[in-house]
């Protein structure tokens, strides 16, 4: 087999890329589409990672950069959607249609 | 050390990775997507650590798989997932979202395909032995400023939290 | 205007407010298989998190109709039922019974007899004592104090044995007196006990009553005011930990007790913690006791003068003792037969159990735990 | 064949760094084997430790003294039914004991035996161990969440809560350690050999670190390394969920806490990852504060003769040990019912003082060094959860929660800080 | 005491004395309420020791109601014993005391005695659904809900 060069984690990393895409578009579970965004977040990840090893350290910077941030979406994130259910009973996105109730 | 038998465990890890995404887009259970998404981000883990980035993966295990989906899990419980197992899981735009994907991702593909030659011909060598003493001289070194910022966010997330998620203040 | 309705008036809310997390609330049962509820108590709570909202106790598991049993049985046949009831503390339940009997017919054991139920019936309270010892460390954790206890309970259960034959329902006394003579040694082993057992006492205070992690568990905890106590009919112990000096021992004595010196420990802040203080002096009070006893016990018949079969007058008598977990009562009910035309128990452990709400409203899981255990409640007598 | 495993052993590198995979593979064969088999000691040590605290026998009936407890207690678990709750979700009810003993195991591959005994030794090592360690949670939280019960999960939810509080004081305590690698400052304990000034978080290096500075880390900046061994030292007793923080498990008030509805075979694993983690756990503090595999006073009782002296340890506590076996052969009952109980210990007892005899021989005791003082520093945390379970209540959940935010935490940040200002200014 | 209450009350108290040194009293169903009232506040009886009751099914009222108090500062118990008739209730004196709560419910429970203003009055040491009242002198000794026996249990008898 071929030797795996940096063009196959590209790959890799972009199908999480579009699965984590096809998550948020088309689910309507909160939570899911927040751990769909979180996929994506780690499809950027490997991308840093895997061009980390031709261009030097600064992408493994970048992708801690990424997770700290990805904590703080899910913190933030989840702490809106515990709110949101104990007002509204649910947790489908397309339910929350209104700016205000 | 040189890592062993590469070709095996990249499409080891990325088929895992992989599949563990489709999982978590495809389970009714917000619970099964969670342990999907968990082999997801493992895999990625030994992706990192193939790449030369062990402290990535060790952040990656600390902060993702230990601390964010332990996140997920409790708000999951504190939800009633089986009212929500019921209903229908996909929304009407599902099929445009799909094909807009799709479309992505082709757009992805093409653009390696014809953005590979640019890339550097030869792989830089990452130290291994001192990744995590390097990460550490950029980190507080060059990109100082932007890790203060980060744990600025950090602060504001934390009480964004507490604000939203809490009964009565 | 009801109770619920002023309440929520008060506090001006149209209805209860009722978010969906708030309604989430857990409804758990604890029990009636449950490590911790000494039996087959259910305790139904109401939980928000780990915050206790309210209990509703379900008892009746261990129901026997001791009450209906007793009316089908003559005086002398009921005698053994009642040490089913309590069954930790069996001496002081047959105590009760044959005291409120004997006072029916107007009869008075004799000296002797009494001497040698209060030993018995204080060296029963110690065993009571222990074993809630035991059982309440553990169920707070501490897993060593119940062996040691039940180490210690071993000796006097052996004296029970040698005495009557019994370890746990003893059935020691009769109507009238005691059916037996104290065995050879009887004093030499109970002496013996006298000085084996307060290094031991000493043993489990160096235990728990200075441990960091005993203290912060049951200080605060399960706080009931004497005030409470009484409205809720509270006795024993827990009513003494509250700083209500009351023991029938002294209040209304019976048997021999008004021939002997000691002390009512009492508490202060009326918490677990003070109720595992007073039970501990307690057991040194009792210890006390037993020694005046066996040193002036007096020689003499050990059985009154009555009748082969017993037919007390017509009438009625309540006649209560201070068993080891509060006033046990009995109230009879002659009507000149050979069989009681009623008889109530008044059980300790099932009106102390009504506290137990008042007691853990508001505290956590673990501190019901706690205070089922302070509370010291045998299901066999709650349930009868 | 006998020239390429002499060849291998005088080698002074781990398997993992050198690359070769025949030997890794060895070393996790052995390592995860000797492990399985330190629970099962563990477990019947426990059993018959707490017994004897409790003025109790222990297990006397299954061989002598219940020396094959364990192994009937393996078989009667394997062979129990395995019951899974009607309304429990059984794929995350299957996978989450597995999760806990993967997460327990994988720790030992950067467990630091001695300075060649390791799987391998990873740049990242005490980060790959706490975060391997923190995934125990997800077994936990799963387990509970899977019953389909209430007391399993309000004990997860308890576990997952306590488990994350703790590992927040513990990651400050190691890295106060970890700090102390790189401190070349040693103040009044003389000046290391190599003070590069650059720290490490491999677990080798961490007792190389402590070697070259003359000073076990528990000592360092006395009493900063105490303190921090302290911290790490309770909060290692709460991620492991023993007692006195067995909330998540607290027999009295959740029955049985997250593995309430587990049974058999599955409710072995749990047992087995609990074990597994105890030891791992008790590892990390034996690698950083208390000098990994060094024996003690390596430089103040140095020199041939000493070393020759704390070689002869190994031998003398198998035979000790051995000598134990003898004396209860001689106590057991002389009643022929004893006969094979007796053969048994007796033939116990041989095996013991063979092996004894065998750690005598000069290559075999050279070699087997370095695991013997490891293993004996974590025999003592080993005891010190017995007893520890032996003598304390149980806290109350607000109690814990109180203790690790309130107390162990800033006090951890403290000493941070203190370490810190001691290694600059020293 | 006695002389004072039976100037407030009159015929209400039909009969006040002692029997082998404990002191009870008879009293008219009609003020047993305001009676144990009066007790609990002006006479300091506050400790309501057990409230139980007798069953006679050939009078023809047919069951007696004791209450057993005791006052902490005199040293004193008295018995209030009150008669009615199978299907009649009394005033709930769980507003009094607290303890009569689940003492009342167990008169409830084992006689079929009702207490009007009983916060929750329910079987008690039987389960919810029995029928009959098992210390009535017309229940059998070995007599059982064999209808609830067989639907709950799902066995033919529980002797």
């Amino acid at each position: 087999m071929a030797p795996i060069t940096t063009l196959h984690y590209l790959v890799a990393a972009a199908a999480l890329f579009v699965l984590g895409v096809i998550g948020v578009l088309t689910r309507r579970n909160v939570v899911i589409i927040l751990m769909s965004i979180e996929l994506i977040l780690n499809a950027v990840n490997l991308n840093l990672v895997a061009f980390s090893r031709l261009y030097g350290l600064h992408g493994q910077i970048f992708s801690i950069f990424v997770i700290t941030d990805a904590a703080a979406e899910a913190a933030v994130g989840l702490g809106i959607l515990i709110a949101f259910f104990r007002n509204k009973e649910t947790v489908n996105v397309d339910e929350v249609d209104l700016l205000k109730w | 050390m040189q890592p062993v038998a590469t070709t095996f465990f990249f499409y080891l890890l990325s088929g895992a990775a992989i599949l563990g995404g489709v999982l978590v887009i495809t389970r009714k259970n917000p619970v099964h997507s969670a342990l999907a998404l968990i082999m997801t981000l493992l895999a990625q883990a030994g992706l990192y650590l193939m790449l030369y980035a062990p402290f990535v993966a060790g952040v990656q295990i600390i902060l993702y798989a230990g601390g964010i989906m332990v996140l997920f899990l409790f708000v999951i419980m504190l939800v009633n997932i089986e009212k929500v197992q019921k209903q229908e899981q996909f929304n009407k735009q599902w099929l445009v979202g799909i094909v807009a994907a799709a479309a992505l991702g082709v757009l992805f593909v093409l653009v390696y395909m014809k953005g590979e030659s640019l890339f550097p011909k030869h792989v830089v060598r990452l130290a291994e032995e001192s990744n995590t003493q390097e990460i550490a001289v950029l980190l507080y070194g060059q990109y100082m400023f932007a890790f203060e910022i980060a744990s600025l966010l950090l602060l504001v997330a934390i009480i964004g939290a507490v604000v939203m998620a809490k009964k009565r203040i | 205007m009801t109770d619920a309705t002023k309440y929520l008036s008060h506090l001006e809310l149209g209805e209860p407010d009722q978010t969906f997390l708030d309604s989430n609330e857990l409804i758990i049962n604890m029990g009636p298989q449950h490590p911790a509820t000494h039996g087959v108590l259910r305790v139904i709570l109401k939980l928000d998190g780990e915050k206790v909202l309210g209990t509703e106790c379900v008892i009746g598991y261990l129901h026997r109709g001791v009450e209906k049993i007793a009316e089908h049985r003559t005086y002398t046949m009921f005698n053994p039922y009642v040490d089913r009831m309590d069954y930790v503390a069996a001496v002081s339940n047959g105590l009760g019974y044959c005291e409120a009997v004997e006072k029916l017919m107007n009869v008075e054991a004799p000296p002797r007899a009494n001497y040698i139920r209060v030993i018995l019936t204080e060296l029963n309270r110690l065993a009571s004592h222990m074993l809630w010892l035991g059982t309440h460390a553990l169920d707070i954790g501490a897993m060593t104090p119940l062996f040691y206890t039940f180490r210690d309970r071993e000796e006097i259960l052996k004296i029970f044995e040698k005495y009557c034959g019994a370890r746990l329902t003893t059935h020691a006394f009769r109507i009238g007196g005691c059916q037996y003579e104290t065995y050879e040694g009887f004093e030499r082993d109970v002496k013996n006990f006298l000085a084996f057992v307060p290094p031991k006492i000493d043993e489990y205070e160096e235990l728990l009553t200075t441990n960091r992690i005993w203290l912060e568990r049951t200080r605060g905890v399960g706080v009931i005011s004497g005030k409470d106590c009484i409205a809720l009919g509270v006795t024993g112990p827990v009513l003494r930990a509250s700083g209500v000096k009351w023991d029938l021992r002294k209040a209304k004595p019976y048997a021999a007790y008004s021939d002997f010196d000691f002390e009512v420990p009492t508490g202060q802040n009326g918490d677990t913690y003070d109720r595992y203080l007073v039970r501990m002096r307690e057991m040194r009070q009792s210890l006390r006791i037993i020694e005046q006893a066996v040193g002036k016990i007096p020689e003499g018949p050990i059985m009154a003068k009555i009748p082969k079969v017993l037919k007390p007058p017509v009438g009625e008598i309540y006649h209560s003792i201070e068993a080891p977990k509060g006033e046990l009562g009995y109230f009879v009910v002659s009507d000149g037969s050979t069989q009681p035309y009623r008889v109530r128990v008044r059980p300790p452990s099932f009106v102390n159990l009504q506290a137990l709400d008042v007691m853990v409203r508001g505290a956590l899981i673990a501190d019901v735990i706690a205070v089922i255990g302070t509370l010291d409640i045998v299901l066999g007598e709650v349930d009868r | 064949m006998l020239d390429y495993i002499q060849g291998y052993l005088s080698s002074n590198v781990t398997p993992g760094q050198a690359g070769n995979v025949f030997w890794a593979t060895v070393y996790i064969l052995i390592v995860f084997g000797a492990i399985s088999v330190a629970v099962m000691a563990m477990n019947w040590l426990e059993r018959k430790a707490l017994a004897h605290f409790q003025i109790r026998l222990g297990p006397m009936r299954v061989g002598p003294h219940g020396l094959l407890q364990p192994i009937a207690d393996a078989i009667k678990l394997l062979t129990k039914e395995d019951i899974i709750p009607s309304g429990a979700d059984k794929f995350v009810f299957w996978i989450a004991p597995l999760i806990i003993l993967c997460a327990a195991f994988t720790v030992y591959i950067v467990v630091p035996f001695g300075p060649t005994h390791a799987i391998t030794d990873l740049n990242i090592g005490i980060l790959f161990m706490l975060g391997v360690a923190s995934l125990s949670v997800l077994g936990v939280v799963m387990a509970g969440w899977a019953s389909n019960s209430h007391y399993p999960l309000i004990g997860a939810l308890r576990s997952s809560a306590q488990m994350v509080s703790y590992e927040v004081a513990m990651g400050m305590a190691v890295v106060s350690a970890i700090l102390m690698t790189s401190l070349h400052g040693l103040g009044m304990y003389g000046v290391a050999a190599n003070s590069t000034g650059t720290g490490t978080l491999s677990m080798i290096d961490i007792v190389k670190a402590q070697q070259e500075q003359h000073v076990w880390f528990f000592f360092k900046f006395f009493p900063l390394g105490l303190v921090a061994f302290g911290i790490f030292a309770i909060a290692m007793v709460a991620e492991t969920n023993r007692a006195p923080f067995d909330l998540p498990e607290a027999e009295s008030e959740l029955t049985a806490g997250f593995h309430t509805e587990y049974s058999g075979l599955r409710w072995s694993l749990f047992m087995l990852g609990e074990y597994a983690a105890m030891i791992a756990v008790s590892s990390i503090a034996v690698t950083l504060w208390l000098g990994g595999w060094m024996r003690p006073f390596p430089h103040t009782l140095g020199g041939e003769t000493w070393d020759l002296v704390f070689s002869l340890f190994p031998g003398l506590t198998f035979i000790g040990l051995a000598a134990i076996a003898f004396i209860g052969v001689v106590r057991m009952p002389k009643h022929p019912y004893f006969k094979i109980q007796t053969a048994g210990l007796a033939g116990f007892g041989v095996a013991l003082g063979l092996i004894g005899l065998i750690l005598f021989v000069p290559p075999v005791r050279d070699r087997i060094q370095d695991i013997y003082w490891f293993a004996a520093k974590v025999a003592v945390f080993m005891y010190l959860y017995i007893w520890y379970r032996a003598t304390w209540p149980r806290y109350r959940f607000d109690q814990l929660m109180k203790v690790g935010w309130k107390v162990l935490l800033p006090i951890a940040i403290g000493v941070l800080i203190l370490t810190a200002i001691m290694g600059v200014l020293l | 005491m006695v002389t004072r209450l039976k100037q407030q009350y009159g015929s209400g108290i039909r009969e006040a004395s002692t029997y082998l040194g404990q002191a009870y009293m008879v009293v008219e169903s009609s003020i047993i309420y305001e009676l144990l009232q009066v007790l609990r506040d002006q006479e300091e009886f506050d400790y309501c020791v057990d409230v139980t009751a007798l069953h006679y099914p050939q009078r023809e009222k047919q069951f007696d109601v004791i209450w057993i108090l005791y006052s902490f500062p005199r040293n004193e118990r008295i018995r209030v014993k009150t008669m009615i008739a199978d299907g009649e209730s009394l005033p709930s004196s769980t507003a009094i005391w607290g303890t009569a709560n689940w003492l009342e419910r167990e008169v409830f429970d084992m006689f079929g005695i009702k207490f009007d203003g009983h916060p929750d009055l329910k079987r008690i040491l039987l389960p919810d659904g029995w029928k009959g009242h098992p210390l009535r002198k017309d229940y059998g000794i070995i007599q059982q809900d064999n209808e609830w026996v067989q639907i709950n249990l799902g066995i033919e008898s529980g002797q």
